[in-house]
């Protein structure tokens, strides 16, 4: 019988494949998704992904560095949110369409 | 911080000033920037007293790191050739600032915005010292005239802009190119040190390097002059752009390329420019005349006031190629006559477009029936630009055909068929514009001069008749620089060649018979 | 004893009186609006409507629950649910009296004690918007819609100067938790003074706790700032389609929520359950004198009563309060509830500024809402915590 | 010093005056400035003249360094005179004033706007004072340079007075632009000048040339010589570049007498006389000068028998008398050939001047064959012409008899067959001139105007200007040069004075023959010789040869070759050829950059792909 | 008493829940759905910093990330009255790219994990308690205090940029 007992500590690894996971799902949503918006928060899905193995790897070497890496990624993410939601209502206000492939051209 | 650091911050910070002014109050900003512009100028006169007591070296220095790493030093300062190639820029600028009066009514801010900081680019040029600060500068200059021909111009100025664009950047990227090998071989970006190392036998570079290096910044500097046939972006550029960006382009920026030649390539590669001295006052009496022939058949003026400038600047890069005190002498002081006169051109085409609307020659005549000053101006200025005595024109293209004809002396003779060309084609257009009976449409808009126009014009006038007049003024300096580059380009003297007996061997020398 | 076990009795309690309050609050605040108004409000149910909160409890769960067609199912159902969750769950930190010993076992008057509790506080509230914003969005109503938004952006806006004031008097207080914020509040100056946070030297933080209020208010959506469920505008808000239990939790929630940042402030600015003045100066009869004089009113009240139950539910009823007076006299419970009291009390007072500006205020305009969020309280928020900072790093 | 500055100064100063003040002066007051200027500059000659005598040497004033570069080059603003720029001051003020009187009259009338461009006339007039004083007292070539290119710019500028006629700035272009071939050569001269003698001062460039002994710089110096003389030939009108005068009589008629007869197509013998140190050692190139003369002054004189205008037949008249003052120079009489150049003024300033009046009695009317019979109607006018054709047929005593004896001989002394060539062309010269006085004043009045007699300020200077013309040899130049000069070659023969005087009688004989006694004769000879009659008529084609041959070419090159072809076609081709091939190799690549960011990325997340395997294969994974 | 794993149990269950959120994101078509789903995934995140012992990266996770970045997206949503999207009418190349090249993603990036990643080490809770908020503001104050400037400029750029787009009138 195989053993499914857990281990009383998690393994670091265990974290990181989430982190893996979450940022490949990531990916997928970027890559799978038409509508602006929600390639935009696949986007972030990967920030948040990224800010998680910022904070193991802070865990491992028992070090603050991470988390204040994980806070500047939170700052650039929260004005990049700002920016770029203004940009698609722009892009909305001008073409009516939120669908990624319609926005195509450079050229306003 | 010196007077010339001022002269470089000053429109620098007026250019962002003015962008942060509002968008709604033309006055404001048209006021605003002749302010600066002319707070430059009256501060740019200071140079003067200073650099006039020992032209020969540079004044008001400023040495300071810029970038650590490459080894990048601020350094510029101003000796007696680039001190009046600086005022003339701080004079037309102004000049342009009243020209676009009333003419530029789109995107005002924008537009004296760029006129600010194209001042402070090319001030920049004629200042640096630095190699790459040298670059930086010249593109600098080269961003706002893209903008003021792509944006202000006429109706190809997209074309035009981007093919002014162009050219100049596919010559400035040599330029970058020839500035990192030197950086590489010299260590340093620093012209006076690369000059004083290159003298002291520490930067030693094999004659294939020197020629290439001298051609990568040749090819810039012949792009900006422009010296055939690298020439054909001018026409368009000018017979596109505002009349304020015509004016600057012409009297400032054409200017920059023949500064470059003086300032960089001569010194730099003394050797390399001497051996191929040759074919490049060719391809200048060539443009000369070419110039001159296709001048005369545009339809546009503009065009035609460009291909003339083409022509004129073939004198100066004539003279430089001489490499004697005399041609060189008449060649700065030819860019400073072609920076007044052809910027004077320019200005009064501008006028008669803002009457007319219309560019083409043959939209024109009997301009003098209905505006006698503006005909009185324009035939003045045409006069100083085909070289008549006692305007300026004359003074540098006499230094500079004595100065060819010194070294050979059938350089002389092809140029100065240039000149009787020069007549042929702006007395035609003199004619076809302002002689003759008067068309209805001509009658109808052609007013005379305003009170702005006057202001603009005045200055320039003086100027042709003072510098035709008593050119010491101005002479002296550049002579004393000028002594001092072709002091550095004659490291290795040419042994004078021996007196060859015979009654016809001394014009055989002359004319450099073999 | 088991540590989860003892959570699980003081959650029950915790939960049993909070549910109760939340409860008897409507009425409290009914009744006071009434007073104000000059009438008598609920006084059917029960003597003068006590049992009325019970009344409504049954009626509420009793109605139909409508789901309109053309909502979002899903999120029309979350919405309350995640509102009153995230409600509830804010009262898991706030501390309601010091450490204690009962038959044995230490622990502390609260629920727990988390390192970071003030963050933890605002993390809820910053998710409590999605409660409103969803409601209104997953209504197919216009007017839950605006209501949502106006919900969520006016309590974005005020959480900003609300975070602002919350920061001001922790720079004195050198922690993030709530209990050690008390702990820290103890004592005084010269004997007399309390070192509550509005009084503490060098920076006394009455301005924050002006700030803090005014940003509950809108935080709550409580009058001036109750925009979102403005009747005259928008019927009800974002709640408008909302019957039955989904109307329920959305009211408990917002009562909740008032009670937590009453507590918060209780907390924060006022010294938690600290007492006025001290022991030594009688502070500890405080509490039976109040009530004494409660039973002494409902005395006078009993005798001259308008109906004839009154006069036997207020003597009644006095005499219950006497009871309660004599139980704060017991020494051996004294250290039990002279905390909690004075800690109620404080609350009790702010929950009273509340439904007393209710009844007093008009209502705000929406565009005169933000801007006095972000052109004046939030400045001078900014201005406070600069003050502050100064006074903290100079002193 | 003696402030040689003021003499061209004070007409300076009118020309600012009017020109820039002019257009709110009454006409009187225009003219006041304008003849005063010129008189006060007249009376300053003369008295800077009287107070510098005896002026056999340079004298010379330095005023400021004009162009200097280096220690090589240094032209100052210099002014001088010697007894030959004596000679010229004179003529330039003397004739100057008069004209400048005259044309107060003759302008009174111009039709138009500012009573018809009066004070640009008279600005104009100034101006050209102004550059010819500075020509004549220049004392190094460039200053020369100056006043030679000035003056050719009021020339252009008075011909294309009427600017609104094309013909008339046609002609102005014309000319200026001839003039600037001629002065190309010049310039090559200067620059020659300088290469030779490190400088351009007349007094240093003579002294050295004096001192050249050997014969090694002989073939610079002649050609030196030979470039002055184009640039001479381009100003005076010589062959080749004689075109320009002709038509230059589209100018009002006193710009015609002051510019185009009296001084400045003198300027180019002047300068020649001027030079005369360098050219006395290059006889090849004197040679050149008078064969040039000759050639220039038959070729004229044909044609002037042939022109039907008035003005004409006076132009190619004054073409012809040039061409004797370059054979006297060519010959080495210098000074003759000054003298003709003032007795050449006096009458040829007359006939100008005459014509003029005859043109303003017949309101514009300048074709001989709508004249005829003005005699009795405009008596003054017919008795200053007669002197005036009196003193250019040679008639003993008369001036033109004076100085063109002076120059046959001359020539007959240097080589006879130029003397005989010479002789004939008086003949002609006698000819035609005559053949104007009678088409005009005697025979039946053919025209529609009604004549009527010029004012007194008309017919004043034609007076001073007969008396002139007719006493003005007296004034023995030859003599008065003579220390600057050198004498002229000896020989006077009386048998050559008798020949040149018996051709000029025989030119007025033909004359009155043709055009008095039997008018059908012309017709009869023009119909015998007709080719060689159109020949002449049209000026033997030179105009439509140099249109033909140089000016088409050129422009349809320029714009066909150079700006259509070279311009657009290659540069601009190379340029665009090398923008269409980045275009393509865009267009291929551009594939890949649709622009669908989604690509993109999925691209990126390939190649972290490819990096994370290669890795792992290269091992760093361990 | 048997000592239960809390530590991999709270993982567990958190790692399940944001990788189903995370899954709901990318399959849910109505993008409010999807924004609900990356809120709960955030949320936890949050949890899992707790765990690793980052209270302030926990709080500021929700605080800002939670509550303020996801309510803006929020916000646009219900702004725009997005719907959902229209299906898809053709395989695009991204699709038919992505998905493999993805699966090799993922498993690279595993393969390297377990490789590189020593399985001994493990997380408890309180094992690191660097992560306070005082550590935090302490480093950020100190050693990081530059780049924090600078990215509160880069806020107030955001901000500024973001009205500006914003604001742009419709015409």
């Amino acid at each position: 019988m195989p053993d499914f007992s857990l281990p009383a500590a998690v393994p670091i690894s265990w974290y990181l494949i989430l982190s893996a996971v979450l940022f490949t799902l990531g990916i997928a949503g970027f890559l799978l998704r038409r509508s602006i918006i929600t390639v935009f928060m696949s986007i972030e899905l990967m920030l948040n992904a990224v800010n998680l193995t910022f904070v193991t790897f802070s865990y491992k070497l028992k070090a603050v560095d991470g988390h204040i890496f994980t806070f500047f990624v939170m700052v650039v993410a929260a004005a990049e949110a700002a920016v770029g939601l203004a940009i698609i209502l722009t892009v909305f206000r001008n073409r009516s369409t939120l669908e990624i492939d319609e926005v195509n051209s450079l050229k306003l | 911080m010196t007077l010339l650091d001022a002269l470089i911050a000053i429109p620098a910070a007026g250019f962002l000033i003015t962008l942060l002014l509002p968008r709604d109050n033309p006055g404001l900003v048209r006021n605003f920037t002749l302010f600066v512009s002319l707070v430059v100028f009256l501060l740019s006169l200071g140079l003067i007293g200073p650099v006039q007591e020992n032209p020969g070296v540079m004044h008001f220095e400023t040495n300071v790191p810029w970038i650590d790493y490459p080894a990048i030093r601020y350094h510029v300062g101003v000796d007696g050739m680039s001190l009046w190639l600086i005022i003339l820029s701080t004079l037309l600028t102004p000049i342009c600032i009243l020209v676009s009066w009333n003419y530029i009514q789109k995107r005002v801010k924008e537009f004296y915005a760029f006129l600010l900081l194209l001042l402070a680019g090319v001030t920049g040029v004629f200042v640096a010292l630095d190699l790459f600060l040298f670059y930086v500068f010249w593109e600098v200059s080269l961003v706002p005239m893209y903008f003021l021909i792509g944006v202000w111009g006429h109706d190809r100025r997209i074309y035009a802009a981007v093919k002014f664009f162009l050219f100049t950047m596919a010559g400035s990227v040599l330029m970058l190119g020839a500035i990192i090998v030197l950086y590489l071989k010299g260590g340093s970006f620093d012209l006076p040190f690369l000059l004083d190392s290159m003298a002291k036998g520490g930067l030693v570079l094999n004659p294939g390097q020197q020629f290439w290096m001298f051609l990568a910044f040749f090819v810039a500097f012949a792009v900006k002059v422009p010296l055939f046939p690298l020439h054909t972006w001018l026409p368009d550029a000018h017979g596109e752009a505002p009349t304020a960006g015509s004016i600057m382009l012409a009297s400032v920026l054409l200017k920059l390329g023949a500064y470059g030649l003086v300032r960089v390539c001569l010194p730099l590669f003394p050797r390399v420019a001497r051996e191929n001295a040759d074919w490049i006052i060719g391809l200048a009496i060539i443009g000369i005349i070419y110039g001159a022939l296709v001048a005369m058949v545009q339809p546009n003026m503009k065009r035609l006031v460009a291909y003339s400038s083409v022509s004129h600047l073939g004198f100066v890069v004539l003279g430089i190629f001489s490499f004697t005190q005399i041609g060189l002498d008449g060649a700065v002081y030819q860019m400073l006559n072609h920076g007044i006169s052809t910027g004077a051109l320019f200005m009064l085409v501008g006028y008669l477009y803002e009457r007319r609307h219309s560019l083409e020659i043959a939209d024109f005549g009997g301009v003098s029936s209905v505006a006698p000053w503006l005909s009185v101006m324009f035939v003045v200025t045409t006069l100083a630009s085909i070289g008549l005595p006692l305007l300026n024109n004359f003074v540098g293209e006499y230094l500079v055909l004595q100065g060819a004809a010194q070294v050979n002396f059938t350089y002389a003779v092809f140029a100065a068929i240039g000149v009787i060309l020069s007549a042929c084609y702006m007395l035609w257009l003199v004619q076809r514009t302002f002689y003759g009976e008067t068309p209805h449409e001509v009658a109808h808009h052609m007013k005379d001069f305003n009170a702005r126009e006057w202001a603009t014009m005045l200055p320039l006038l003086a100027l042709m008749v003072w510098m035709g007049v008593y050119s010491q003024s101005f002479i002296p300096a550049i002579t004393a620089s000028n002594s001092r580059t072709l002091d550095m380009t004659r490291q290795s003297a040419v042994a004078s060649q021996p007196q060859a007996p015979g009654p016809l061997a001394r014009l055989k020398e002359i004319f450099h018979v073999r | 004893m088991n540590f989860f076990l003892l959570s699980l009795i003081k959650t029950a309690i915790v939960t049993f009186a909070l549910l109760t309050l939340l409860a008897y609050l409507q009425l409290v605040e009914r009744k006071v609006l009434a007073h104000i108004q000059l009438r008598p409000g609920p006084y059917r149910v029960g003597p003068h409507g006590f049992f009325q909160p019970l009344a409504d409890v049954i009626k509420l769960v009793t109605k139909e629950g409508v789901i309109p067609p053309g909502a979002n199912k899903f999120f029309y159902l979350l919405a309350p649910v995640l509102g009153v969750a995230l409600a509830l769950t804010a009262i898991v930190v706030i501390p309601f009296g010091p450490e204690v010993e009962i038959f044995g076992v230490k622990t502390a008057m609260g629920l727990t004690d988390l390192n970071i509790g003030i963050l933890f506080i605002l993390a809820l509230s910053s998710i409590g918007v999605y409660a409103i914003a969803l409601g209104g969005w997953a209504s197919p109503s216009k007017y839950s819609l605006l209501g949502g938004l106006r919900g969520s952006a006016q309590m974005i806006s005020y959480e900003l100067p609300m975070a602002l004031a919350i920061v001001a008097p922790l720079l004195m207080l050198n922690t993030l938790s709530l209990r050690e914020m008390v702990d820290g509040q103890a004592g005084f100056y010269f004997g007399f003074i309390p070192k509550w946070s509005i009084f503490a030297a060098p920076a006394p933080q009455i301005f924050s706790f002006i700030i803090f209020l005014i940003a509950v208010f809108a935080e709550t959506n409580r009058v001036p700032f109750d925009l979102p469920e403005a009747e005259a505008e928008l019927v009800a808000g974002f709640h408008t389609e909302y019957s039955s239990m989904g109307f329920a939790s959305f009211f408990m929630a917002e009562y909740c929520n008032i009670v937590t940042v009453c507590c918060v402030a209780t907390v924060l600015f006022l010294g938690g359950w600290h007492p006025l003045w001290p022991a030594e100066y009688g502070s500890n009869y405080v509490a039976p004198l109040v009530f004494l004089i409660a039973a002494g009113i409902l005395f006078y009240h009993g005798r001259q009563g308008l109906r004839r139950w009154d006069k036997v539910s207020f003597p009644a009823t006095g005499v219950v309060f006497v009871l309660l007076a004599a139980l704060f006299l017991v020494p051996v419970l004294q250290p039990y509830i002279v905390p909690l009291f004075w800690f109620a009390a404080k609350a009790g007072t702010i929950i009273f500024v509340f439904i007393w500006i209710r009844g007093t205020l008009p209502r705000f305009r929406y565009d005169q809402l933000m801007r006095f969020a972000w052109t004046f309280l939030f400045p001078l928020a900014v201005l406070n915590l600069l003050i502050t900072a100064l006074v903290v790093a100079l002193v | 010093m003696h402030q040689l500055w003021l003499i061209p100064a004070f007409p300076l100063l009118g020309f600012l005056i009017n020109g820039i003040f002019g257009k709110k002066f009454s006409k009187r007051a225009v003219s006041l400035f304008a003849v005063g200027s010129v008189l006060l500059s007249f009376l300053w000659v003369v008295k800077t003249l009287m107070a510098i005598s005896p002026l056999e040497t340079l004298y010379t004033e330095h005023y400021f360094t004009w162009i200097a570069s280096g220690a090589a080059l240094n032209i100052g603003f210099d002014l001088s005179v010697d007894r030959l720029t004596s000679v010229m001051l004179l003529v330039v003020t003397g004739i100057g004033s008069l004209i400048h009187i005259y044309a107060t009259g003759y302008m009174a009338h111009e039709p138009g706007p500012n009573h018809g461009g009066y004070y640009r006339f008279f600005s104009y007039l100034n101006l050209f004072m102004f550059f010819m004083l500075i020509l004549v007292l220049a004392a190094n070539y460039l200053l020369l340079f100056v006043g030679w290119e000035g003056v050719g710019l009021c020339s252009y500028l008075l011909i294309g007075f009427y600017f609104v006629k094309k013909s008339a700035t046609n002609a102005g272009i014309k000319a200026f632009v001839v003039n600037r071939i001629g002065d190309f050569g010049f310039s090559l001269a200067i620059f020659l000048i300088f290469i030779q003698f490190g400088s351009l001062d007349f007094q240093k460039v003579f002294a050295q040339a004096g001192g050249l002994a050997d014969e090694v710089q002989a073939g610079v110096i002649t050609a030196t010589c030979l470039l002055l003389m184009v640039g001479a030939a381009g100003k005076s009108a010589q062959v080749p570049l004689y075109v320009w005068l002709p038509d230059a009589m589209e100018g009002p008629t006193p710009v015609s007498a002051l510019i185009h007869a009296a001084t400045m197509v003198t300027a180019g013998v002047y300068m020649v006389a001027r030079s005369a140190p360098l050219f006395n050692h290059a006889p090849i190139a004197m040679e050149v000068v008078a064969v040039i003369g000759l050639l220039t002054a038959v070729m004229a004189a044909t044609i002037g028998m042939t022109q039907n205008d008035i003005k004409k037949v006076y132009a190619y008249s004054t073409v012809s008398q040039l061409g004797y003052m370059f054979l006297a120079c060519g010959v080495g009489a210098y000074s003759a050939g000054i003298y003709h150049v003032m007795t050449h003024a006096f009458f040829k300033a007359l006939l100008f001047l005459g014509a003029g009046s005859v043109i303003h009695a017949l309101q514009g009317e300048q074709d001989l064959r709508n004249m005829g019979g003005l005699r009795s109607k405009i008596p003054v006018t017919f008795l200053t012409l007669l002197c005036a054709s009196l003193a250019i047929a040679g008639f003993p005593y008369t001036s033109g008899f004076m100085s063109k004896d002076e120059i046959l001989v001359a020539a007959h002394h240097h080589s006879p067959a130029m003397f005989w060539i010479g002789v004939i062309t008086a003949s002609m010269t006698a000819f035609y001139v005559w053949r104007a006085l009678f088409l005009c004043f005697f025979g039946r009045y053919r025209g529609s105007a009604h004549p009527h007699e010029s004012p007194l300020v008309i017919t004043l200077p034609l007076g001073v200007l007969a008396l002139l013309s007719i006493l003005g040899g007296f004034f023995r130049v030859p003599v008065w040069l003579e220390p600057v000069l050198g004498k002229a070659p000896e020989g006077h023969d009386p048998a050559l004075v008798i020949i040149s005087v018996a051709a000029g009688l025989i030119g007025i004989f033909l004359a009155w023959l043709f055009y008095v006694a039997k008018p059908g004769l012309p017709d009869t000879f023009a119909r015998a010789l007709k080719g060689l009659y159109t020949l002449v008529y049209n000026k033997y084609f030179v105009d439509e040869a140099y249109d033909a041959v140089i000016i088409r070419p050129v422009v349809d090159g320029s714009r066909t070759v150079l700006w259509k072809g070279f311009d657009v076609g290659v540069v601009d081709g190379i340029v665009n050829g090398v923008g269409s091939v980045s275009r393509g190799v865009g267009g291929i690549l551009r594939t890949l950059q649709g622009g669908s960011i989604r690509n993109y990325a999925a691209l990126t997340l390939l190649g972290a792909v490819l990096v994370l395997a290669a890795v792992a294969f290269t091992g760093g994974a361990q | 008493m048997p000592s239960i794993p809390l530590d991999a149990i709270l993982f567990l269950v958190l790692a399940a829940i944001a990788v189903g959120s995370a899954i709901n994101l990318v399959v849910q078509t109505h993008p409010i759905n999807s924004a609900l789903s990356l809120v709960g995934v955030m949320i936890s995140l949050a949890v899992l910093y707790l765990l690793l012992g980052g209270e302030f990266i926990a709080a500021v996770q929700v605080i800002v990330y939670a509550g303020a970045i996801m309510v803006l997206f929020v916000f646009v949503i219900m702004l725009l009255n997005a719907g959902a999207e229209r299906p898809r009418t053709r395989l695009s190349f991204s699709v038919a790219a992505g998905v493999p090249v993805l699966l090799a993603f993922l498993s690279a990036a595993a393969y390297f994990i377990l490789k590189k990643v020593p399985p001994a080490e493990g997380v408890t809770f309180g094992g690191f308690t660097g992560g306070s908020p005082r550590a935090v503001g302490e480093a950020l104050f100190t050693r990081y205090l530059l780049p924090f400037e600078v990215t509160s400029i880069l806020i107030l750029i955001a901000i500024i940029g973001a009205i500006v787009l914003a604001m742009k009138e419709i015409d």
